[in-house]
């Protein structure tokens, strides 16, 4: 089930490997990215940002810069660029 | 070492984001802001200058997306989205005019011009953030909430069947017609995009949870809400209109619907109206 | 304090979403009702349902309140940083801030009384009750409202079937209010316990 | 049959006592929108009209809800709406009809601070003006200005029988302050509440005229079914109900109309008066403001300034005759209100020379009494 | 000698009529008349007690029909027919609801109330006298104008496509949809009388000519367009709400296009919100 | 370029003449809705626009036609609608949001006589006070009252003009007398008539700011497209545009949009006066009336009694110098105008002890002289 | 084409032998009953009525009392009735 | 007639539909742009489209017209018996009027010139110019206008295509004006033909 995006995207986004950055500050901590990342690269952390929430941190490096994780989190705090190598 | 959690790069949308307004007003879950997001890459995407951009919102917790975009853009009042979008289209058709705003923005209050911009076949793309209610003042019942669902003024339940809103569209005169979940981000991202480099009223249904005014009274967490957009959705592209209702008991059809050609309004105005060459010239200079 | 009217004014304020309204609703309630005292509670809030600053002022007094708004708190509720940014200096020198531990990091310029409400509510698995444990916190430092009062309003406040769950909170605030007291007590003998 | 009237006391800010109100005064109808901060009142009747009996819908817009009031109105029940500043500009041409069709039916105000969307969330008084010449053509309005909790529910009934004794909607202008501010309300025991219902004709059918007027200048009112046939326009028309186009008719319709409330302003206008009767500074305020004047005059008695307060608890029709009366006394006048001066405006017309002060701002917060003693001493200086 | 030409007996429908306000202000030719004519003969025909009826209209020409009829009737605002008939059916759910109007005023202005009073399946009959235009105020271009067609506003022509008015309503939710003309009387009489006596949204479409100012820029007298009716329609019962579209150049569809059953709002909320059965009691003396 | 203004003498009613003023002033877009009496001023601009490179088109309603003028105006071009009463009244809530975008436009009401639907093809001033009132909050408006159809020409291109200098609505308070009245109306050559547009902002586009005024209060205004990314709201904001929810910018913004206004009053008010020097009764009028004014005043001369007139060409921002100049040196006021009792209040405000009388009425045709003739007797009796 | 309505209706209106009345004074001369009075049983008068219109004038005893006239008339101006005997 | 300033007052009514609104605009655009006066016109009418009564008022002057309401006028054209029944008494004794010989049945109680205006323009195939050539025979017994003017004024107040058909309706009514004024200069030799 968390793979779902997967298939859709396969076809069109090349698998690269990325690396994905957390602006912890803007992140409310809604876990979507979390939960919807096709390679669960990422969990929450247990540290808590100004406002109050935990941002999540990067728990593999699988990232495979699909951005998918971009588009969906409403804060603009994470986003996925190619892996330089 | 794990890849770095902070950022040394901006977020690749920062520049089409007024970065002073954030964090916007969105609650954590809230899906408008997911919307916001595949909407603006939509618009990087489209390889348009972004001065040839016009966003407008009527009012509402998705309204506020006007606020938020780098372009010029327009928070108007509520229900009056397309109207104010229709004369902005009118006297510049050139400016590609993009509405984001939320269900009871535009079908609520703001039905009438809905239905009157798409049946002039009014070249500009309309996004609905459907929450299934009224999330700014606190989540009353809207005309797209389901049959039976609790609402701040429906305690026991909506007794009043929603709008099939790809449907109305499409009946309406709509020349595209889509629907997506805030989920579906890449998929959203698209038909924005597609809209905006098409002519014609475009209609892009998104639906997005509010997990404070409609998910809390509906016992569903924003990640249960996503969940039924993941597992009870179904993409079926060219489906019958008829057969678009919101209903997560069966599966809800996302897709896009509609997409065919008529002269827009713009066009046909300038044709019938404008047949001296020279007015164009005039209206540059206007 | 010795005027002719015995008149309390409080300011409950933090974060959208955490139930300061509700908290300055009971806090009047109990007042008006309970204890037969005149009230008033107005709020200020702002266009976001979640996250923006919140504030709940209640004055409690034994004659009608005509003016409804709080220019130097007796108490001073804080719940989060920003609120207490704002509103730390609207507090009478003679009054009392009371504070949620975790969420507040007062600049120590005075005394205050604290409570880690929220993460007692967490502890409770009711996040969303960090209000009613600071409620009873409040209802045991100051002498604003009375036990029962405070009890029967929050009874008659809260969602049916939660009224269980929100007295316990309750009873946990109010029962760390007690403790913490009694070590101020200790601390300062001579100094009554109700101290506004 | 057991009464649904919340006979005790209430901790509940001035929405909810404004439902409760409403309830209470044997209304049956709500036609509602969402608006900050009115959408308490419409959520209140949403849970206790089906308790009573009574319906609750929830229309597309303002304008639809303002309209379906009226049509429910005919059908011979109490009626109402509530709104804020956007949706009150929306409701002001169906308000036009509601005047001209004497049709009953009472519509809140809970006001923000605008122009336009302005602070949606704080309190202002800004839309008096509106209230009073906001649909085009002549009219007269009934608005009530209730400044507690208790008077939000005091005032709604007084508004429904105002409403239905002079068949005209009433306007109550209350505002974010009171709409949101929670206080003790007392509900006392059903029987004891006066509740007025529109007189129902009697005659022969066939010659009824729907708006031939009985003695206080109001006619009878049938309800939809009763079998009067009527007919209801919003045209100029005749006492049979039928549009006529001539500028006698308009004259005779229009004097039908201005007249029930001019000539009724005793039975309608009420005020309070505090400490006046020596004042040399009468202070006019109304609604969460006459809180603060209240308040001003207090502190500058202990100053030792004259100061006294004329309370107006209807602001519609405006009490002329009081600051005329007044303005033979007193060496100044102060008026309290969250607006750039709209009800001191209308001090200052009946004012003649005395200098007519405004305490007031831009919106968003109330008054605070300090301004009113600031002017108060300026103008006795 | 023929059968006399002056009557003995009053015309069947004086009872219906406030004889004392006729002759209407309807011009020679208006078809107004001759739909207002044929939906009294349905009230009638009903066999419902008169004062069990409403009539409400909204502002044009055609919405002086509620000027006319004498049963409890109201003339209300442009566009707010509907909305102030929502107010009658759920007060007074036992009285039987027809709005009477104009395509200008049920669908320019008045579009919104449409939808939504069709999406809620308000048990109401709604009545449009489609004229193509704003008569009342000389025949500017309507929502309903056909393309190209000439009006005060559009010389050069209409720029707009008009709504497919069946298919419009469908799509908001009517469970009832017929066209008809006003020369096809007694078919819309029987439609009337149909809609009268089911539950539900009924919605009845009538062409009717404005000669005067519709039919004069267009170069139609009222004979041509009655010969129109006549000659370019065909009747289609059941036919696909999609294929509808106004357009004597191909043939216009009439017909009863949609009639099923779903619960109407006033059924639904009082099943809902007034579960004692003393409600019901109260709400007669209320 | 061929000019398009149609210079010559034209025999026009009023609303053709309002066209034609706007199509001189350069208007661009017009967003109609048909309505008695104003259609006219529609059907005009749908001929003309497309001629000159325009755009006419017609909303599905007023709320439409208005909001969608606010759009064209922020592409840079001159907008214009025109309506009457009803239409007005549901226009409201848009003229808020233009006052507080400080969007230019132009509305014209074409007045009938009201409430409601009233009588459509009768002529009144009924809406003078909703003009200045008729949206929620407060804030300030110019409108002007033409009296013939060429000042319908003249006033239009002012109205323009006095839109694009303070960026914000102007009303043309007509009525249906003048609307419909044809007349001499002479339209000079192009080159002579004064046009003036909107500043454009100049400096650089990353620091700019919406409403950050210039010297004259008011800020420069970029168009859709100029590359300034603009953000426009209804919200209270700060000069960047910015919503910020609190009292002081709500102050700030309320001072800067009352004060462009207010401070500019010298420039924004025209008056005209007819043997007001010597008279012992000052007659305030305007619009169609001021005919009747003018004409009673000729009367009363011949009758031996001085009056003379005051003709207010701009009745918002109302000129209460002036009435209170006169109210030092006149026996007495008489407002004539079509309605119960509006500018009048304005004058009897303005007045001290003066006393203001009203000659006036209900609505549907003009005052005759001989009305304002006699209650000058009385008066001086 | 005079006819057309006679197939549609045939079936449910009982072929009767009807009178036709008008009420001049209310005609305003619009011709549709004449037109399309299925037995062509109405024309046009010569004489004027005080609204200056034609009123029709019954030509044939051929009336059906089909009603169709009473319907379609805009003015209550016309109307049939069971001819008796 | 000699005032100081030479006025003229006409009231042209009849039924919506006639025209009536155009003749007086053209009667006032011939005094204004052909003759060089000043001229206004008012126009009266109701919500019918068609049958309703309908007045237009045109003041012709020498001087700036500030009034523009006819209380009597020196000429009443009317072209129905309705409208001749509301205005037959808004003549100056001294002035005159001049209806359809068809469609007015004059009381008899004073003098009137009639043309059969309406049936003319039938016979002309053309019914709504009725208003044309009454405007031409109105022109022809009156010295409201010069016939230039008036036919200029016909030229750009009538629909493209039309223009030489409702000159000639002009015509028709113009020449039986001079015509019936022959008669009438017969009749009472001694009275000038221009009547007002
Ligand atoms: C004329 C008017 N009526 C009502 C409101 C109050 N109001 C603000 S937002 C809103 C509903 C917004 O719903 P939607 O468009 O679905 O946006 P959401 O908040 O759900 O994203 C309403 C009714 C208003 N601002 N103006
Ligand atoms: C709010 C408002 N806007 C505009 C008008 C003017 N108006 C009166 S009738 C009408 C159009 C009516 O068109 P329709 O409903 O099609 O009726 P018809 O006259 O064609 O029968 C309009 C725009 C009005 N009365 N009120
Ligand atoms: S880009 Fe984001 S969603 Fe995609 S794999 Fe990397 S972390 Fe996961
Ligand atoms: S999606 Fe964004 S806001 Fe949500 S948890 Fe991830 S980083 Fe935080
Ligand atoms: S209330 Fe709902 S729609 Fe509004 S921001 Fe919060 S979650 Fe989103
Ligand atoms: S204008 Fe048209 S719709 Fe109106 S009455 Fe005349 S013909 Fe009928
Ligand atoms: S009833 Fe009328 S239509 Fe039918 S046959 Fe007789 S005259 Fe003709
Ligand atoms: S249908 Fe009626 S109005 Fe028309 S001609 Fe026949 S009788 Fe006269
Ligand atoms: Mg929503
Ligand atoms: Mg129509």
């Amino acid at each position: 089930m968390k793979y779902w995006r997967v298939p859709l995207d396969s076809g069109e986004i090349q698998i690269t490997k990325g690396v994905v950055h957390i602006i912890e500050e803007r992140c409310k901590g809604c876990g979507y990215c979390i939960e919807y990342c096709p390679r669960e690269v990422l969990a929450f952390s247990n540290k808590f940002n100004a406002k109050g929430y935990h941002p999540p941190l990067v728990k593999t490096e699988d990232c495979l810069n699909c951005h998918y994780c971009e588009l969906l989190c409403p804060e603009f705090a994470i986003f996925s660029e190619a892996a330089i190598g | 070492m794990k890849n770095s959690g902070t950022s040394p790069t901006p977020h690749p949308l920062e520049e089409l984001v007024r970065m002073d307004r954030i964090p916007h007003i969105w609650c954590p879950g809230c899906g408008t802001g997911s919307v916001f997001t595949s909407s603006l890459s939509a618009i990087k995407q489209s390889g348009i200058p972004y001065n040839q951009f016009a966003m407008v919102s009527g009012i509402g917790c998705s309204g506020r997306g006007a606020g938020y975009i780098n372009i010029d853009s327009f928070h108007t009042t509520h229900g009056r989205a397309i109207p104010f979008a229709t004369g902005i289209k009118m006297a510049r058709p050139d400016i590609n005019v993009i509405v984001f705003s939320g269900d009871g923005d535009l079908f609520a209050i703001g039905g009438n011009h809905f239905i009157h911009a798409a049946r002039r076949n009014m070249d500009i793309t309309v996004i609905c953030v459907n929450n299934l209610t009224y999330g700014m003042t606190g989540g009353q019942v809207a005309a797209t909430t389901p049959f039976r669902a609790k609402s701040a003024t429906t305690a026991a339940g909506n007794p009043d069947s929603p709008f099939n809103l790809p449907l109305l569209a499409y009946a309406s005169g709509a020349t595209y017609v889509a629907r997506w979940t805030m989920l579906h981000a890449r998929d959203l991202a698209d038909a924005v995009q597609e809209a905006i480099l098409r002519k014609g009223f475009s209609f892009i249904e998104v639906l997005s949870p509010c997990p404070v005014n409609f998910g809390r009274r509906n016992r569903e967490k924003s990640l249960d809400t996503l969940r039924n957009y993941h597992e009870n959705t179904i993409i079926k592209n060219g489906a019958n209109p008829a057969e678009l209702d919101v209903d997560f008991g069966k599966k809800v059809v996302l897709g896009k619907f509609i997409d065919i050609d008529r002269p827009t309004c713009d066009e046909m105005y300038r044709k019938m109206y404008w047949p001296q060459p020279e007015t164009d010239e005039k209206r540059k200079t206007g | 304090m010795a005027t002719e009217t015995i008149k309390k004014e409080v300011i409950v304020t933090g974060f959208g979403g955490q139930g300061i309204v509700l908290a300055g609703k009971i806090l009047g309630m109990a007042a008006a009702l309970g204890d037969k005292k005149e009230s008033t509670l107005v709020q200020s809030y702002g266009p976001e349902s979640r996250g923006g600053a919140c504030c709940a002022q209640v004055i409690i007094s034994d004659r009608t309140i005509q003016y409804p708004y709080v220019k130097t708190a007796d108490v001073l509720v804080c719940m989060s940083q920003s609120a207490y940014e704002k509103y730390k200096d609207q507090v009478r020198p003679e009054g009392f801030l009371i504070t949620d531990k975790d969420l507040v990091n007062p600049d120590g310029r005075r005394d205050f009384l604290d409570i880690p409400a929220t993460r007692m509510a967490e502890e409770l698995g009711r996040k969303m009750m960090a209000n009613i444990i600071m409620l009873g916190f409040v209802t045991a430092v100051t002498s604003l409202i009375s036990e029962k009062a405070a009890r029967d309003a929050v009874l008659s406040s809260v969602p049916k079937g939660t009224e269980e769950m929100n007295l316990k909170a309750f009873t946990k605030g109010h029962d760390y209010g007690l403790s913490k007291l009694k070590g101020r007590e200790k601390k300062a003998a001579g100094q009554t316990g109700a101290i506004a | 049959m057991k009464s649904h009237v919340l006979t005790g006391e209430h901790f509940i800010n001035g929405d909810e006592a404004c439902a409760e109100g409403a309830i209470a005064a044997g209304c049956k109808f709500f036609g509602g929108y969402p608006i900050t901060p009115a959408t308490e009142v419409a959520e209140q009747m949403s849970v206790r009209l089906p308790q009573v009996g009574g319906t609750y819908i929830q229309m597309e817009d303002e304008i639809a809800a303002m309209t379906s009031i009226l049509g429910a109105a005919w059908t011979g029940v109490k009626t109402m709406t509530a709104t804020s500043g956007p949706g009150f500009s929306l409701m002001m041409e169906t308000v036009g009809l509601a005047v001209v069709t004497e049709t009953p039916c009472v519509v809140v105000n809970v006001q923000r601070a605008g122009p336009s969307t302005g602070l949606p969330t704080q309190g202002a008084q800004g839309d008096m003006m509106q209230a009073r010449w906001g649909s085009h053509g002549d009219y007269e309005i009934i608005a009530l200005a209730p400044s507690s909790p208790q008077e939000m529910f005091d005032l709604t009934i007084a508004a429904f029988n105002l409403s239905e004794t002079y068949r005209t909607p009433v306007f109550i202008m209350s505002d974010e302050i009171v709409g949101h501010m929670s206080e003790k309300v007392i509900i006392p025991d059903a029987r004891t509440i006066k509740t007025i219902s529109r007189t129902k004709p009697t005659g022969r059918k066939d010659r009824f005229k729907p708006y031939q007027p009985g003695p206080n200048g109001v006619a009878p009112m049938p309800a939809i079914g009763d079998g009067y046939n009527v007919h209801v326009t919003g045209l100029t028309h005749d006492e049979k109900g039928y549009p006529v186009m001539s500028v006698d008719t308009q004259k005779e319709m229009m004097d039908r109309l201005l007249g029930k409330i001019r000539n009724n302003r005793d039975d309608i206008i009420m005020t309070e008066e505090y400490l006046l009767d020596d004042a040399d500074i009468a202070v006019v305020s109304y609604g969460v403001s006459a809180r603060t004047a209240y308040t001003a005059v207090e502190q500058a008695r202990q100053n030792g300034i004259r100061m006294g307060l004329l309370r107006l608890i209807t602001v519609w029709p405006f009490p002329e005759d009081k600051i005329r009366a007044l303005s033979k006394r007193v060496k100044g006048f102060i008026t309290v209100e969250i607006n750039m001066g709209q009800i001191s405006r209308e001090v200052q017309r009946c004012a003649g020379t005395v200098p007519s002060y405004l305490a007031g701002h831009t919106g968003g917060a109330v008054i605070p009494p300090d301004d009113v003693l600031k002017i108060a001493k300026e103008a006795l200086a």
